[in-house]
C-alpha cells in the first residue's frame, strides 16, 4: 500500500495505459514484442505488478453503471422525447445497437481499438476473438506497477463504444429504417469509433503525443457521436410535419427518469475512467456532481429569466450539457471551476439549441448535436480552462493556458474532420444500397407498428 | 325523450353530478375530451421549438332523460358548472327516439 | 496480496465453498465440530484467513444489484407484460414476496441451507434466527484463506431465494389470489428452495460431489422457478379469455426498462457469485455481456427473418434467454462460446414460446417455464460445452465435454423430479386449503381492484 | 490487514470520525492547529494513516447509491403519489433543489458542517468553496488510521444534505411556488441544516458528548425533514379540494418504482455511512434488508386485517417506513430486533397516516411527517431498544437500555425544537417576501403547466 | 339513418362487434367512458383518505345504420351485451339527418 | 342548428380544425377513438400469440352550427380530411333542438 497517496488517476489523451496496457501478469508468453517492450520502458520490470481488489472492485461496477446510462438511461431520455408512435423504436434501437456492437467489440472493435499493430490508424487483428486474453491477462492502469484484469478494461471500454453508437440514434429519431441502421452503425464503429479510439488512446495513434486533455472520452465519445448525428440527420431529412405538428416529448416523466440515469451512471464513466479507486476517482466524482449542478441552475435560470418559467426539459438538457462538458476535464478541474464549465456549457448549449438550430434549419430531433456536439466542444476546449491552476484545477500535463487551449482546439478539428467526412460516406452507401428513411405512411402511422408490430402502451 | 351533451371544466364534474342526481337523473356518461372553443389554448415551449396547443382539457357529459326532465338538468348543469370565466361550456339538447335497458330489456322512459 | 494473480473465481456445483463456510476466523467457539473440522482440512490453520475489502465492497455491491433485479427490475418486467388491470398485482406479488423471503431466510431458511447439521438434505436449525452470526463471522470464498463477512454472504445468498421465488409468479399472473400465493411461496422456499439448495450447494449435499457445473446458480434458481411456474399455471387453469381476448401486454416501455433493469443487475449476480474482486470476475462479467449481446442478436434476427419485423419483446426475451443461459457458464466459458451459448439458448426459447408451448396448449402468462425452464436447461447442459477448450472454455473440472454433459444432464433431471413433485403437492394443499385462483368476477375486472383496491394508473 | 477483524463500522453521534476528519495524511501544511491537535490526541502519530482501496471503492458506489435515492428514486415516488397534472412540479423540485443544494454544499456547506472553526454551531467559512482540499487530501474513518479520500467523504455527506432537502417538499406537494421554494431551501440548507449536522456530528458541536447513537443520520436527515415538512404544509395550507376531490395517486406504478430504487440506494445511504467496506458495513447490510422486509409484512397485514385488503401504497409505505426506523439503528440491531423495529415502527406509522393525521386536520399531501417523520422519532428511540443485547444488539456504547433511551429522546427533542422554530422564521420571511403558494387557478390547472409550461404526458 | 349509441361493459366489446359484423354493419366509433348509473363505483383507500370512485368504466358505440338495419342493431347489443347483471348498458337511438364518406363523397346509405 | 360528428385520421386534426375555423366555426369537441370500418386494422405478435387488432385510431369531432353553416362546415372536413385512402371516415349530421353557454346562459344561435 505504499504507493497509496501517490498522485494517480490522472491522464492524458493517448498518455500511458494504453502503452503499457499489454503488461501482462503471469502470461508473458502471450505478449508481442511490441508489447513487451514498452511494458519494459514504462513499469520497471523489477517490480512485480499488483491487482488491488478495491481497484476490481471500482472498475467492475463503473463498467455496470455505463450500460446502466445506455439500458435503460439513455433509451428512456430518447423515448420520452418522441411521440409514443415511435417510442419503442428508440427503445429496440438502443438495445439492438447495444448488443450489435458488444458482439462487434469481442470479434474485432477490441483489437482494432486496443490490438498490438504497431499502426498509427488501428490496432490491427491481432486480438479479434479476444485470442489472448484469459481470466489471468491483466491490463495496465495510470499508476505505474498497478493493473486490473483485462476483462474488465475491456467490459468498460466496450461500454463506451456502446453509449457512442446510441447516442447517434437520436438525430433521426422517427424516421430511421431500423435495418438501414444496425448496418451504418456496424460499419461506422469499425471505420470511425475503433481508429479514432486507437488515434487518441493508443500510444501508436497518430493524435497521440499531441498532448490534449481528455479525461474520459469527450472528444471520442461525445464529438464524435454529436458530428455522425448532425450529419446523419441533415442527410436523412426533416421529419414529416417537422415545424407543423406538435411534436412534444409524450412522456417527460420518463426522460427525466432516464436523465436522472445518466448521470447516476456518468460517475462510473467519469471516475471509473481513473481506473482506480482513489482520490483521483474522488476528483473525477465531485466534478460530475457540481459541474452537472452548475449547468441544471444555469439553464434553469436563463429560462426563468428570458421564458419567465423555468421548464422539465431544460433542468435535463442543462443537466446532460454539464456532464457532457465535464466528460473530459472531470480528473483536472477543481469542483468550483467544475461549476463554472457546467455553467457556461449550459448556456452556450441553451443558446444554441433554442435560436442558432432554428436558423440553421435542420432537424436534429433530439438535439444530438446541440447538446452532445456543442457541450462536448465546449467542454473539450475549456478543459484547458478549468485545468489550469487559476481556476482551481490541478495543472495536468503543465502547459500554459493559452498553449493547451490550443492543444484541444487541434484534437477537436481533427477529430470533427475525420468523423464528419467517413460518417457522410457510410451514411451515404447505407442510403444507396437500403434506403436510410422509412415511407412517408410508414412515418405517419409511427415506426412501433410499421417497424416492430407492436405498441409501447396499451393502457 | 332528450339527449343533453355538455362540455364542462374537469373540475367541475363531481360537483354537476351530484347536483344532477339530487334532480333525478340516474345515469349518465363522461367523456374526456379536447374542447376547442373562445378559450384560448396555451404555448408549450421545448428546446426553443414553440408549440400552440388549441385545445384545452374539457369533460363531455350526455345524458338520456325523459321530456319532462330535459329542462331541469339544462338549467342544473348551466347553475351548477357555471364559473363565470371563458370557456365554462356548453349545453346541447337532441331528440331521442328510442331508449333500451339492456339488462331487463326495458324501453324508453323505464330504461333510463 | 501474494494470492493476487492466483487462479481463482472459480466454482463447481457445491464445491468447496459452502463446505469451508463455517470456518471462523475469530469465533471458534461457535463452530461445531464438523464445521471446525472441514475448515482444518480445507484451510491450512497456520495461515490466518484475510478479508479484502475490495471483495467486501463487490459482494455489497452485488447483493444491492441483486435486489435491483427484482425490485423494481423483474417486477417491472412482469408488470408491464400483464394488463393494466393487473399491474399493481404483479408489483405487489414482487414486493411482498421479497419482503417475506426476507424475513423467512433469516428466521429458517439460512441455516436449513447452510446450516452446520451433517444431513445431506437440509442444514438443520442451529442458525435459526442467525444465532452465532456477529459482524465478526467471516465466510470463506473459493480462494483458500480469503474470506468475507458473513453477513454478506447471507445477505448475497439471501436475494437469490428471493428473486427465485418471485420469478415463478409470472405462470399464473392476472389470475392468482394474494393470500394463498404468500402461503404457497412460505411454504415452497421452505420445502423446496432451501433443500434444493443445500443438497446443490452444501459439502453434505445429496448432490455435491456429481461434479456438475453451475456458476451463478442455473439450476438452483431458473431451473426450480421454471418448474414451479409450469406445474403452477397447469394447475391454476388458463385465464379467462386465454386465446380470445386481447392480453397484449400494457406497456412495453415498463417491460423494457425492467428487462434492462434485469441486464444491469445480473452483473452482481454472476459476477458477484464469484465472491471475490479478481479476472474470474471480470470473466463472469464480460460473459454475461456477450452471452446476452448473442442471445438478442438471434431473437431479432430470427424474427426479422419469420416475420418481417424484431419486435422489441422478442428483443428482451432474447435478453433475458441470454442472461439464463449463461447463469451457470459465466465464469467458465470464453467470451466467444458464451455468444454462441446465448445465441443458441434464444433460438430455442423463441422456437419454444412461439410454437411448442401454443401446441402443449397451457397458459404460462408470462413464459415463465419458456424462457427460465428452456434457457435454463439449454444453459445447464450447455455449460459443458462452452467450459471445453475446444469452446474457448477453461476447462473447469478437467472432464472430457461428453462426461461432463452427461453429469449436467443428471443434475437438471434431479432438479427437476424433485421440485416438480414437491411443488405440485405443495400448490395442491394451498389450493385445497384457500383456494389458488380468484373468482372470474374478480379476474374480469382485474386484480389491482378486487385484490388491492387501488388502481396502477390515474391518469 | 491486521486490523480486519477488530471491531469497526460503528459510530456514535457525533464520536470520533470528525473529530479526526482533517488528519491529512500527506498534506499537514493545510491542516489547522485544531484539527492537527485533534489528529495527534486520536491517532497515534506514530502510525502512518491508510487508505484501502476497498474502502474506496465502496464509499464512491455508495455515494452514487444515494443520488440514485433523489434522482429518479425519491422524484418518482413523489411524483407517481400528486395528480398527473402536478407530476413534473415534483420532478422538478427534487432535480433543482438537488443542484441548488451541491452548489451549496460546495461554496460554504461543507465549511460550515465539517469546517474547522472550533465553534459549538457551526464548521465556520475556513473550508468555503472546499479551499485546501485536494485530491491527495484524506479524511478519517471509525478506525483509526484507515482513511478515504476527502473528496470522496464530501460527496457522500453532500448527498445527504440533498436528500433532506427534498424530502420536505412532499408536505406541501400540488401547490407551493417554485422559486419560493428554492429561496426557501437555499435558506433552510443554510441556517437548520448545516448547523444541525455541526451540533449532532461534529467533535466541536453542541449535541456532541450527549452519547447519543444514529448510525446514519435519522435524527439529521428524517426526523429533520419530517418537522420542516409538518412546519411548511401547515403554514401553507391545505390543497383547492382537499377532502372533497379525489386526489388518488396518478400513477401507483412509478410510486412503486421509486420506493424500490429508495430501498436500493438505501444501502449506500446506511451501510456507507460505516466508511469501510467491512463486517460492520455487512450488519448494516443485513440490517437494512430485515428491517425493511419486517415493516412491509406489518403494513400487508395489517391492511388484510382491518380493511380486508393490502394496497400497493401500503406496502410502499411500510417500505419507506422500515427504512426510515433502521437508519440510526443499522449498525447496532441484530438482523431479527431488526425487524421488529421495523415492524414497530410500521404499525405506528401505519396508525398515524390512517388516523391520528385526520384528527388532526392538516394537509401533508405525501405524508412526509407521518412517514419520516414517525418512523424516525421510533427508530431514533428503538435504537437504545434494539442496540441492548438482550435484543441482539451489539450494544455499542455499553448504556444500559432505559438511560440510552433517555438519550436518545433528549436529542429527538433537541432537533424537533431548534428545528420546528427555524422552519418557522424562515417560512414566514419567503412567505412575505414573495408568498408560499401559487394562485387557486393555477393550482386547479395544475403546476406543471402554469409554473413549468410543460405537461408530464402526450400521450 | 339512425344513429345507435350503446353504453356497454368493457369485455363484451370484441363480442358485440362480431355479432354486429354477422348482421351486416360495416363501421362504428367507440369510446372508452366513464359510466355513472345504478351499478355502484368503488371506494378506493389512500393511506386512510377514502376516495368514492362513483363511476365505472365503459365502453360507448355510435354506429349510424340504415333506418332499416336499426332494430336488429339494438337487438343484437341487447341480447350480446347482456350478462344480466347490473351495469350492462344501454341502447339510445337518434335520428341522422345526412351522412358523408370522405374518401369518395357517397352520401347516406351509401356512406355507411 | 346541426351537430356535426366526423370521425377523420389523427394527423388531420389540425389541419381540419384551421379550415373550420377560417370558415367561422368557433368550437368543437374533439375525442379520440377506435375505429372500426373497411380499413383494416392490423395483427400483433406477442411471443408468438397472435392478436388481431380490429380497431385503428381515429379522431371524432363534434361541432354545433347554424343551420345556415352547416353544409359549409360538411363541405370543409370532407376536403380537408381527405387523402384518398381507405380509412379517411365519415361525416354524420343530426338535429340539435336547443343549445345554452354556460357562462352566460345565452341560447342557441347565440351560444355558439
Ligand atoms: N360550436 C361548438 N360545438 C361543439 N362544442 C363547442 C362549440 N363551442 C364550444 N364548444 C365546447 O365548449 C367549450 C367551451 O367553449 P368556449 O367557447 O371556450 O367558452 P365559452 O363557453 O365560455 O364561450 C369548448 O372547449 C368546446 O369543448
Ligand atoms: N340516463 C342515462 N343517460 C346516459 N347514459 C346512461 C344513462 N343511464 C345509464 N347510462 C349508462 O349505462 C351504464 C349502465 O347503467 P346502470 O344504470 O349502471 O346499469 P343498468 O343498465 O344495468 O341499469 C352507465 O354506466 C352509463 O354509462
Ligand atoms: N357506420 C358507421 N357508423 C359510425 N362510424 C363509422 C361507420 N362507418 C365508419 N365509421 C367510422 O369511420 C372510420 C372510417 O371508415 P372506413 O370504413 O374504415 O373507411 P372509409 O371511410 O374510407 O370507407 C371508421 O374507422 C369509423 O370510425
Amino acid at each position: 500500500m505504499k504507493d497509496l497517496l501517490k498522485v494517480s488517476g490522472l491522464t492524458m489523451l493517448g498518455a500511458s495505459l494504453f502503452a503499457s496496457l499489454p503488461a501482462w501478469a503471469q502470461d508473458a508468453a502471450t505478449t508481442t514484442t511490441e508489447a513487451a517492450t514498452e511494458a519494459a520502458a514504462e513499469a520497471a520490470p523489477a517490480v512485480a505488478d499488483v491487482m488491488d481488489k478495491g481497484d476490481v472492485a471500482w472498475m467492475m461496477i463503473s463498467t455496470v453503471l455505463v450500460l446502466f446510462m445506455i439500458l435503460p438511461g439513455l433509451a428512456l431520455f430518447y423515448g420520452g422525447l418522441v411521440r409514443t408512435k415511435n417510442m419503442l423504436s428508440l427503445l429496440m434501437q438502443s438495445t439492438v445497437i447495444t448488443a450489435l456492437v458488444i458482439v462487434i467489440y469481442v470479434l474485432w472493435g477490441y483489437s482494432m481499438a486496443f490490438g498490438d499493430a504497431p499502426s498509427a490508424y488501428w490496432g490491427g487483428l491481432g486480438k479479434a476473438f479476444l485470442s489472448g486474453v484469459t481470466y489471468e491477462s491483466m491490463a495496465a492502469t495510470f499508476t505505474a506497477g498497478v493493473v486490473i484484469p483485462e476483462f474488465v478494461f475491456i467490459s468498460f471500454q466496450m461500454t463506451f463504444a456502446c453509449i457512442t453508437a446510441v447516442l447517434i440514434v437520436g438525430a433521426f429519431a422517427e424516421r430511421i429504417k431500423f435495418g438501414a441502421l444496425l448496418v451504418f452503425i456496424a460499419l461506422w464503429v469499425t471505420i470511425v469509433y475503433f481508429p479514432v479510439a486507437h488515434m487518441v488512446w493508443d500510444s501508436d495513434g497518430l493524435i497521440y503525443g499531441w498532448g490534449a486533455l481528455d479525461f474520459a472520452g469527450g472528444t471520442v465519445v461525445h464529438i464524435n457521436a454529436g458530428i455522425a448525428a448532425l450529419v446523419g440527420c441533415i442527410l436523412v431529412g426533416k421529419r414529416v410535419g417537422y415545424g407543423k405538428d406538435n411534436m412534444a416529448p409524450h412522456s417527460m416523466t420518463l426522460t427525466m427518469v432516464g436523465a436522472s440515469m445518466l448521470w447516476v451512471g456518468w460517475f462510473g464513466f467519469n471516475a471509473g475512467s481513473n481506473l482506480e479507486a482513489n482520490g483521483g476517482a474522488g476528483l473525477a466524482m465531485i466534478n460530475t456532481f457540481t459541474a452537472t449542478a452548475g449547468a441544471v441552475l444555469v439553464w434553469v435560470v436563463l429560462e426563468m429569466m428570458l421564458r419567465g418559467k423555468a421548464s422539465m426539459l431544460g433542468a435535463v438538457s442543462g443537466m446532460v450539457t454539464g456532464l457532457v462538458a465535464v466528460t473530459p476535464a472531470a480528473g483536472f478541474a477543481g469542483p468550483v471551476g467544475a461549476i463554472v464549465l457546467g455553467g457556461v456549457a449550459s448556456a452556450a448549449a441553451y443558446f444554441f439549441v433554442s435560436s442558432v438550430k432554428h436558423k440553421l434549419n435542420y432537424d436534429d430531433s433530439l438535439d444530438v448535436f446541440g447538446i452532445h456536439g456543442v457541450a462536448g466542444i465546449i467542454g473539450a476546449i475549456g478543459t484547458a480552462v478549468v485545468n489550469d491552476p487559476s481556476m482551481g484545477g490541478i495543472h495536468y500535463g503543465g502547459n500554459a493556458m493559452g498553449a493547451q487551449i490550443w492543444i484541444q482546439i487541434k484534437g477537436v478539428a481533427i477529430t470533427i474532420v475525420w468523423c464528419g467526412i467517413a460518417s457522410l460516406v457510410l451514411y451515404k452507401i447505407v442510403d444507396m444500397i437500403m434506403g436510410l428513411r422509412v415511407k412517408e405512411d410508414a412515418e405517419r402511422e409511427g415506426l412501433d407498428l410499421t417497424s416492430h408490430g407492436e405498441r409501447a402502451y396499451n393502457m | 325523450m332528450k339527449l343533453i351533451i355538455a362540455a364542462i371544466k374537469p373540475f367541475k364534474l363531481e360537483e354537476v353530478r351530484e347536483a344532477l342526481t339530487t334532480i333525478g337523473v340516474r345515469g349518465m356518461m363522461v367523456t374526456e375530451i379536447k374542447g376547442f372553443g373562445s378559450q384560448s389554448g396555451h404555448t408549450e415551449i421545448y428546446r426553443g421549438a414553440e408549440y400552440a396547443v388549441n385545445f384545452v382539457p374539457k369533460v363531455r357529459l350526455e345524458i338520456v332523460v325523459s321530456d319532462s326532465l330535459a329542462d331541469a338538468v339544462v338549467e342544473t348543469i348551466r347553475t351548477t358548472a357555471k364559473t363565470d370565466k371563458i370557456g365554462d361550456g356548453k349545453i346541447f339538447v337532441l331528440d331521442v327516439q328510442h331508449a333500451v335497458r339492456v339488462r331487463t330489456g326495458e324501453i324508453n322512459d323505464d330504461a333510463l
